[in-house]
């Protein structure tokens, strides 16, 4: 899973490295550039079960997702194949023979993000352990990305849609089915998007950008209206 | 521009961060001489025509992928894994999956 | 030379304007001349002007592929500064911001040349602070320049987001008074009418085919228009310089070659008065006096020669100018054009002589050559002349690279890309 | 009065749908479906515009995207837009258009004394003149000029609309929806692919409207509705009002719909435009032709008017452009014109055709019904300034070019140019290479494509409706065949009535100038056929020098309708042929885009994400004031009531050194190392050694790239055998990961290292001063971090409340320190848990100003040091570099710039003279003099009761005790500074060694 701090390349970057108080404030003097707030939001950057907003008909569903665990499963060379069945066998299910799928039992979901890398879902936070100590130092590393996502559902007749305004996939169900994963970018932040079923997309977001996330997706899903439901468990 | 990255599929340039000449290889990791070294950071070809190049899928996979392309029309030509999983990529592939 | 004036211009209104005479004659390649200029753009043009002018040397030739102009004079965003942070690049950028403040009366060629200034934003504190730095080294070395607050900014560029709700609100800037922009077709012109007129040939669609050679030594070129000598042949071609001087068998070089894309909006009544960058990204952008707002952002970032880019970067410039103007949002985008960049490894030129004998080497100029114009060729002409460079390119090296003498305004490291 | 609404027809209007608007404040009407043009020609309004030069009256020219005359301002407030162009703009109710580059008012334009000071102002004239003795008297003229130029005028209130931006994904995109482009989405959709069709106007059909061709016994009108019925049925996407503006490489292409245009105002949530991204395997451009005007004095009279628009006007708006009107052509496409338009009952006076002959069913028609024709005859001259109030109709010789006698000086409102048809090759020619002369059409045609594309109808050179039928069937079923679709349903050809066939021009485009006349080539920019003439004669003569010369087509119409007159033009004063000539390169866009549509949301707040650390509320409740670094939000200080920011970091600072405090340095970037070769891997990156780092302890290390300069320095932390932590700046955790994964998958393959970000794993916190140890101690449910547990850079792992955490004993601050590691959702519990343990020792958190005090006091360096230009020898950390072991960087650290002894190095400053010391200050000898090396941090240091700064000295390390200045000339302010030691503060570390 990628890192963005370097998602504003040419940003200020690395103010901590200041001491000069120097600077003037900012004045605030000019005009005001709140684009596209035409009706009371909720609270930037949360989601608020219940809640709807933008057109009238929502079209789109958000609901954040609970993670137990959540690992990456980085594998050496020539070592794929041996990893891969482990975790197979691990999580109960048949995980796919590339890249790009991913498969899932009752308790955990196993995918393939790219050559040499997986990512393991699971619905108790013990499994953590478990992964850890069944896979082998020459076979894989495993590091524990649980705290470092949350996990996001992005349904309705639009999802697609929405999602298409960042990312540059094709989401037809043809060139993208169930079981279907993929790992981009939406405004400069990293996720992997998980097709588990026709319904809609779950996103794997770093934690820290989650709320600019949520910020960005409410927004943009305003022109189909959005309707945000209950929480659950991601597994 | 969209390359074919042989891991995620097809993706728009702006997933991926360009590594430069993909033909340049480092000196071996005992060499003490600055010579090699200036060769390898500063030295290019910088050819008007197929170039053999580095690009980093980093909103992606992030596999780093050799990619040949024409500086001239910027027509893809070839894009293949570049690194320690080129083999491993080959043979899932080559297993029709 | 016909003389420009006012008094010209009406002499030739009532006589229908039939009788200006050509900017330059289509001069015919003779087989020898004392020195060759490879590549007629503002760098070529305004080298072989300062032989003439400077150093006498008046039987040589500008050897052009295409049409006069056709590179980078003319693909460019027109500014003109000399805000510098290291005192190499800023006494040598001053040196050309003096010739251009002259450069329209020497060439007796109005070049447009607009001192309406250049305003850095600064968006965070160490931001502002590095614009200090730069400023002060500007200021120590006799070169204008102002930090600025922000209501001064408000009062300088109406319509600049300062609000509390812009992503990286602005904190302050440098402002370079004298800097501004000029017409970049006309810098070639008229370097070209004022070369022209002391006797230097301009051959166009004249494309270097290879390097006559004595041994080492370079001594002439041969042509599309056949064999042309000359004991000294400099080489300012820019983006092609890694292709021309292949022809001499250097294969290798500290340059990469990529797209720079730039764009102009329809024209508007005045509504923006000099030259503003964004500092929470790369974007820069001015008003024309045609009325259309010119900018540019980032190069593509891979190696080309396409002369034309591709939509991320539009998209991002845009999204830069409109996060900066927000009134440009309803502007239209008229024209997009890509230029071809000689980005060397560490984001300064290369002004010397070599690599071979008899060979000098004008390149390396990354997105900032259209401003050294004028001491680009002062200097390369000097180098030239005297077979040694002027103090002011001395550092302009080939081999700084491998001295590890690098010139990185930036500080991005070896990697053209990022400069 | 010249135009009118017809009593009948306009396939487009809707009569019992009036709306009202106003230009230049009249009130006036039209009908629902008219454009802004065609409610305005129907208004009997000629004059609209001005030109951007001479300010020369100008009225409706066309009847879509060329319109070089008719540019309008829009709207009102924030939403005010220059330069519409009124044949484009929807008509809706309430819309409000003033004409524009006129003062003090359209009729009355001051500024059009520039067209009587004419021959002033020829080609380049400006870079002839106002230099007088320099600078000044340019400055001094520039300013008049500057008002002068541009046309609308824009606003610089924020534009409050939104954008929005799309990907779509198609295997064939059909590029304009006329009757090639709609035969070639039926075709490709036969087969069952993806297929979108796009079309700039409003209403699909292009020329259809026009033709005046029945279509299976079908009216155009019908037609068309029923094709669009079975492409929708075949589930196309047809994307009315949007245009395909650019072709990018990989057979990307971008499009902007215009969703909100044509309405007051956008619906709520809905966006004014939406740009698209389309990724097609396959297109077909079907980008039809534009028709050409006449080169001819006067040919820029308000009335004048091409053709095809004349017709479109009548047959889509039930608009007469004129009560009386004559059409002058050198092509078929004039009589044609002529009939089809006294067939809607509007008054014809006069063909004029260029020809001796045009055929002879044309001319029996015209006859038939009492239309005068005149051939080997064209219109030399137009009477009117404001509005064409006649022409002059002579005889013309086409082998000589001379103007014969006299042959009527008919009285007419309206005059219709057919100059024949320029195929609109934008698209192709920014997909492919040059376009290709053809010598029927007299104009360029695509060339070969570089992408997957064909072009097929009027863009291709197909000018009869049949071709164009069968050409767009034929592009669309190769589209399919190449998008591997097996045999479609092959939709047949409809039976064609009436269809007028192709319109080639016979190859005269202008005629001799009569009386002085100018005679415009580009409308817009007021290039005259003189103008070109000059453009030659003073050696502008490639087809790029000509227009950049002579600004021929760059005009807010791009030449759609100058650029091949022009060519003729030039060809003919060279002595060459058009071909011979050639054509500029076409880029995008293809017409010009909204700014704004091309930004989208990603602007604004939304330029980028805003990425926060989980105690981002609580320091936000808490006084913090934030700021940027990079793309997160840190606290720059927590400030008490009245205090300044000097007050709050000098009180958080004195609190560090005299109690404990807390800091967030959970931006700091992280990475998770793991694998059998960890350990040679980062002894590899670092320059300092890490093989023999035992488990259990961190060591801080410096970076290097290649070239040997300081790349970023950090902590790392080794966990297991086989697994580290690694800490970076927060600047550069991503380029750090970055340069991980290039050294492991392309330079040393073989190494089984694996490296993951794990910056948002971890929440962190560093707790600082002599407290430090009993205050986590206390917070600890479980534990142990004396200094026989947790020695200095060891590592102890514990739990505060129910939260794991993990600590290492670093100190940046220089005193008894520790970094707490928790997981990311337990940041704030974990947090609040350190503060409430020390606050019997009055703990305190503190910010990025006061962590930079305790920094620079200690002489430790950060972003601000290490520029990227620095060596580890420069900032005094030379003798941590490994001699025993190649590192990045190693072999180039010693090249001759590197160990230049002038090369400036670290310092420290003390500002003898009390006065504050300015980041960014350069530092000279006392009195002044020439840059000796520059500031980098400053800082009041309540340790040492001064301001001190960090600086950079050539030949410093030589130099402690030397007496300079450190200068701030920018606010001409110089203060006294002796040189010392980087080191300010507890030099031998006992502090944090307790």
């Amino acid at each position: 899973m990628s890192d963005v701090e370097n998602g504003a390349p040419n940003a200020p970057q690395d103010a901590d490295t200041t001491a000069a108080p120097q600077a003037e404030a900012p004045s605030g003097a000019a005009a005001q550039t709140d684009k596209g707030t035409p009706a009371a939001r909720p609270v930037v950057g949360r989601l608020v079960p219940g809640e709807t907003a933008g057109a009238a008909e929502p079209a789109i569903l958000l609901r954040e997702l609970q993670i137990a665990a959540v690992l990456e499963v980085g594998a050496w060379p020539n070592r794929l194949e041996p990893v891969a069945n482990r975790l197979s066998e691990l999580a109960g299910t048949i995980l796919p023979g590339r890249p790009g799928r991913f498969s899932e039992s009752d308790t955990a979901l196993v995918g393939w993000v790219a050559f040499g890398r997986f990512i393991y879902v699971a619905a108790s936070s013990e499994e953590t352990a478990r992964v850890d100590e069944a896979l082998d130092t020459d076979d894989a590393a495993v590091v524990d990305l649980g705290p470092a996502r949350r996990a996001l559902h992005v349904g309705g007749s639009e999802a697609a849609a929405l999602l298409n305004k960042a990312v540059a996939i094709d989401f037809d169900p043809r060139a993208f089915p169930p079981g279907s994963l993929a790992q981009a970018v939406i405004h400069q932040i990293p996720v992997i998007i998980l097709r588990r079923n026709e319904d809609g997309f779950d996103l794997l977001v770093p934690t820290s950008l989650a709320d600019a996330l949520i910020e960005w997706l409410t927004d943009a899903a305003l022109e189909f209206g959005y309707r945000v439901a209950e929480p659950v468990a991601m597994m | 521009m969209r390359i074919d990255c042989p891991c995620c599929g097809p993706r728009g340039v702006a997933e991926f961060s360009y590594g430069g000449d993909g033909t340049l290889r480092r000196p071996d990791l005992a060499t003490r001489e600055a010579e090699p070294f200036s060769a390898y950071v500063y030295d290019r070809e910088n050819p008007r025509g197929p170039h053999v190049e580095l690009w980093h899928h980093i909103a992606g996979c992030r596999h780093w992928l050799r990619v040949t392309r024409n500086t001239l029309t910027h027509e893809i030509l070839g894009v293949e894994m570049a690194g320690r999983f080129a083999g491993d990529a080959a043979r899932i592939e080559g297993q029709g999956a | 030379m016909q003389k420009y004036s006012a008094l010209s211009l009406l002499k030739n209104a009532f006589s229908g304007h039939r009788h200006w005479q050509p900017a330059w004659r289509k001069a015919e390649p003779k087989p020898a001349y004392d020195a060759i200029i490879v590549g007629g753009g503002g760098h070529g043009l305004s080298t072989a002007y300062y032989l003439a002018k400077e150093h006498g040397l008046t039987n040589i030739v500008v050897l052009e592929k295409g049409w006069l102009g056709s590179g980078n004079i003319g693909r460019n965003t027109t500014i003109v500064r000399s805000n510098y942070m290291l005192p190499d690049n800023n006494r040598f950028y001053e040196w050309s911001m003096k010739l251009w403040e002259g450069l329209s009366l020497d060439l007796n060629y109005n070049v447009m040349f607009s001192q309406r200034g250049v305003l850095n934003l600064a968006h965070t504190p160490a931001q502002l602070d590095d614009y200090a730095r730069r400023g002060n080294s500007m200021r120590l070395e006799g070169i204008d320049a102002e930090l600025l607050g922000p209501s001064e900014i408000a009062a300088l560029v109406p319509g600049l987001d300062l609000s509390g709700s812009a992503r990286f609100p602005v904190v302050g800037g440098l402002l370079q008074p004298r800097a501004g922009t000029a017409r970049h077709d006309a810098v070639a012109w008229g370097y070209a009418r004022a070369a022209d007129a002391r006797g230097v040939d301009i051959v166009e669609n004249c494309e270097v085919t290879g390097f006559l050679r004595e041994g080492e030594r370079i001594v002439g070129v041969t042509t599309t228009r056949g064999e042309i000598r000359a004991p000294k042949v400099g080489v300012a071609v820019a983006g092609s310089t890694s292709q021309v001087l292949a022809l001499a068998g250097v294969s290798r070089l500290p340059i990469e070659s990529h797209v720079l894309q730039a764009f102009v909006s329809e024209p508007v009544k005045p509504i923006l008065d000099g030259v503003v960058t964004f500092g929470a990204g790369h974007l820069y952008i001015s008003q024309s006096d045609k009325g259309g707002l010119v900018f540019g952002g980032d190069i593509d970032k891979y190696n080309s020669y396409a002369q034309r880019g591709n939509l991320p970067v539009v998209e991002h410039v845009m999204s830069e100018v409109t996060a900066m103007l927000p009134f440009v949002s309803r502007l239209r985008l008229l024209r997009n054009w890509g230029g071809i960049m000689d980005m060397s490894m560490d984001g300064s030129p290369i002004i010397a002589p070599g690599p071979l004998p008899g060979l000098y080497l004008n390149a390396g100029w990354c997105y900032g050559g259209f401003k050294a114009t004028p001491a680009s060729g002062w200097c390369f002409a000097w180098t030239m002349a005297k077979d040694e460079p002027h103090p002011l390119n001395a550092p302009f090296t080939l081999d700084r690279f491998r001295n590890g003498a690098s010139i990185d305004e930036r500080g991005a490291g070896p990697y053209p890309k990022m400069h | 009065m010249s135009g009118y609404r017809l009593p009948r027809g306009g396939a487009h209007v809707e009569r019992d749908r009036p709306f009202s608007f106003r230009f230049d404040g009249e009130q006036m009407h039209g009908l629902a479906g008219d454009t802004l043009a065609s409610a305005l020609l129907a208004s009997g309004r000629v004059l609209v515009g001005r030109s951007f030069k001479y300010h020369r009256p100008r009225g409706v020219m066309s009847a879509g995207p060329e319109e070089a005359n008719a540019l309008v301002e829009m709207r009102a407030g924030a939403r005010h837009e220059p330069n519409t162009r009124a044949t484009m703009a929807e008509l809706y109710e309430g819309l409000e258009a003033a004409s524009q580059n006129r003062w003090p008012s359209l009729a009355f334009d001051m500024m059009a004394v520039n067209d009587r000071l004419s021959p002033l102002f020829s080609a380049g004239f400006y870079y002839k003149t106002f230099m007088g003795t320099g600078q000044a008297t340019w400055h001094f003229c520039e300013r008049f000029i500057r008002k002068a130029a541009g046309l609308g005028r824009g606003t610089h209130l924020a534009d409050p609309d939104r954008y929005e931006k799309r990907n779509a994904f198609c295997d064939v995109l059909v590029v304009g929806a006329g009757p090639a482009g709609l035969m070639a989405a039926r075709a490709a959709a036969a087969s069952g692919l993806r297929v979108v069709l796009a079309d700039e106007n409003a209403r699909p059909g292009g020329r259809l409207h026009e033709d005046g061709a029945s279509l299976d016994g079908r009216t155009a009108a019908d037609w068309i509705a029923h094709e669009l019925h079975e492409l929708e049925r075949h589930g196309v996407r047809i994307m009315p009002r949007t245009t395909v503006y650019g072709y990018f490489d990989g057979n990307v292409l971008g499009a902007v719909e215009r969703v909100a245009d044509h309405k007051p105002l956008p619906e709520p949530h809905e966006p004014r435009q939406r740009h698209w991204t389309i990724h097609a395997r396959r297109v077909v451009l079907a980008t039809g032709a534009i028709e050409r005007p006449l080169v001819f004095s006067g040919n820029d009279a308000p009335g004048v008017m091409l053709a095809s628009a004349g017709l479109a006007h009548a047959q889509r708006h039930g608009v007469a452009v004129g009560r009386s009107v004559v059409v002058f052509a050198n092509n078929d496409g004039g009589a044609r014109t002529a009939l089809a338009l006294d067939r809607l009952g509007v008054s014809i006076k006069a063909v004029v055709d260029i020809r001796r002959e045009i055929p002879t069913a044309l001319a029996a028609e015209l006859g038939a019904r009492g239309i005068r024709l005149e051939t080997g005859a064209v219109v030399a001259a137009t009477r009117g300034r404001k509005a064409l109030s006649g022409v002059d109709i002579r005889g013309f010789d086409p082998a000589s070019g001379a103007l014969g006698a006299n042959i009527m000086q008919p009285s007419c409102d309206a005059l219709l140019v057919a100059g024949g048809w320029t195929p609109s090759v934008h698209l192709a020619s920014q997909a492919g290479s040059a376009p290709v002369y053809d010598e029927q059409l007299q104009s360029f045609v695509p060339g070969s494509p570089r992408e997957a594309w064909t072009a097929c109808g009027a863009a291709a050179g197909m000018l009869d409706l049949a071709a164009c039928l069968k050409g767009g069937r034929d592009a669309g079923l190769a589209a399919a065949a190449a998008c591997g679709a097996g045999e479609g349903s092959l939709p047949p050809l409809p039976v064609l009535e009436g269809a007028a066939g192709a319109e080639h021009p016979f190859p005269v485009f202008d005629v001799p100038a009569t009386g002085g006349a100018k005679r415009f080539v580009d409308f817009q920019h007021d290039v005259t056929a003189d103008d070109i003439e000059l453009s030659n004669r003073e050696g502008f003569r490639s087809v790029e020098h000509l227009k950049r010369y002579t600004t021929l087509g760059m005009a807010a119409d791009q030449g759609k309708t100058s650029n091949v007159n022009a060519i003729a033009l030039m060809a003919r004063a060279r002595g060459l042929s058009a071909p011979q000539v050639g054509t500029t390169r076409f880029r995008m866009p293809y017409t010009a885009v909204a700014i704004g549509a091309l930004a989208g949301r990603e602007t604004g707040h939304h330029f980028a994400p805003t990425r926060r650390t989980p105690m981002h509320d609580w320091h936000l409740a808490h006084g913090a004031e934030m700021m940027p670094a990079g793309i997160w939000m840190r606290p720059r200080a927590y400030f008490r009531d009245g205090e300044t920011l000097r007050d709050a970091y000098v009180r958080e600072a004195t609190m560090v050194r005299e109690g404990v405090g807390l800091v967030d340095v959970s931006t700091l970037g992280k990475i998770d190392v793991q694998g059998p070769d960890a350990a040679e891997f980062l002894n590899r990156l670092y320059a300092n050694g890490f093989a023999k780092l035992p488990v259990g302890k961190a060591r801080y290390g410096v970076m290097l790239r290649e070239d040997g300069i300081m790349f970023d320095d950090g902590t790392a932390w080794r966990l297991a055998e086989h697994r580290f932590l690694v800490t970076t700046t927060t600047a550069n955790a991503g380029p750090v990961l970055a340069h991980m994964e290039h050294y492991l998958e392309v330079v040393w393959p073989e190494l089984r290292v694996h490296v993951t970000s794990v910056t948002d794993r971890f929440a962190a916190m560093a707790i600082a001063g002599h407290a430090a140890r009993k205050v986590l101690q206390a917070a600890l449910a479980e534990g142990d971090v004396s200094n026989e547990a947790c020695p200095h850079m060891g590592i102890a792992q514990g739990r505060i409340g129910t939260h794991r955490v993990m600590i290492a004993r670093l100190s940046f601050s220089g005193e008894l320190a520790y970094e707490v590691f928790c997981d990311w959702p337990a940041g704030l519990a974990v947090w609040e848990a350190l503060l409430e343990a020390g606050l019997p020792e009055r703990i305190a958190p503190y910010g990025l100003e006061a962590l930079g005090t305790l920094r620079i006091e200690k002489g430790h360096i950060t972003g601000a040091e290490m520029d990227g230009r620095t060596t580890l020898a420069d900032v005094g950390l030379g003798g941590m570099a490994s001699q025993r072991k190649p590192y990045i960087g190693s072999a180039m650290t010693s090249r001759p710039a590197f160990v230049d002894p002038a090369r400036p190095v670290m310092v420290g400053l003390v500002s003898t003279d009390g006065a504050p010391i300015r980041a960014g200050s350069h530092l000279t000898a006392r009195g002044g003099g020439a840059s000796l090396g520059h500031v980098t941090a400053v800082t009041w240091s309540p340790a040492l009761k001064a301001h001190i700064a960090l600086a950079f000295l050539s030949g410093g390390r030589g130099r402690h005790g030397e007496a300079l200045e450190a200068a701030f000339p920018l606010k001409d302010e110089r203060v006294a500074v002796t040189v010392t030691d980087p080191c300010f503060y507890d030099p031998d570390g006992s502090r944090m060694h307790v």
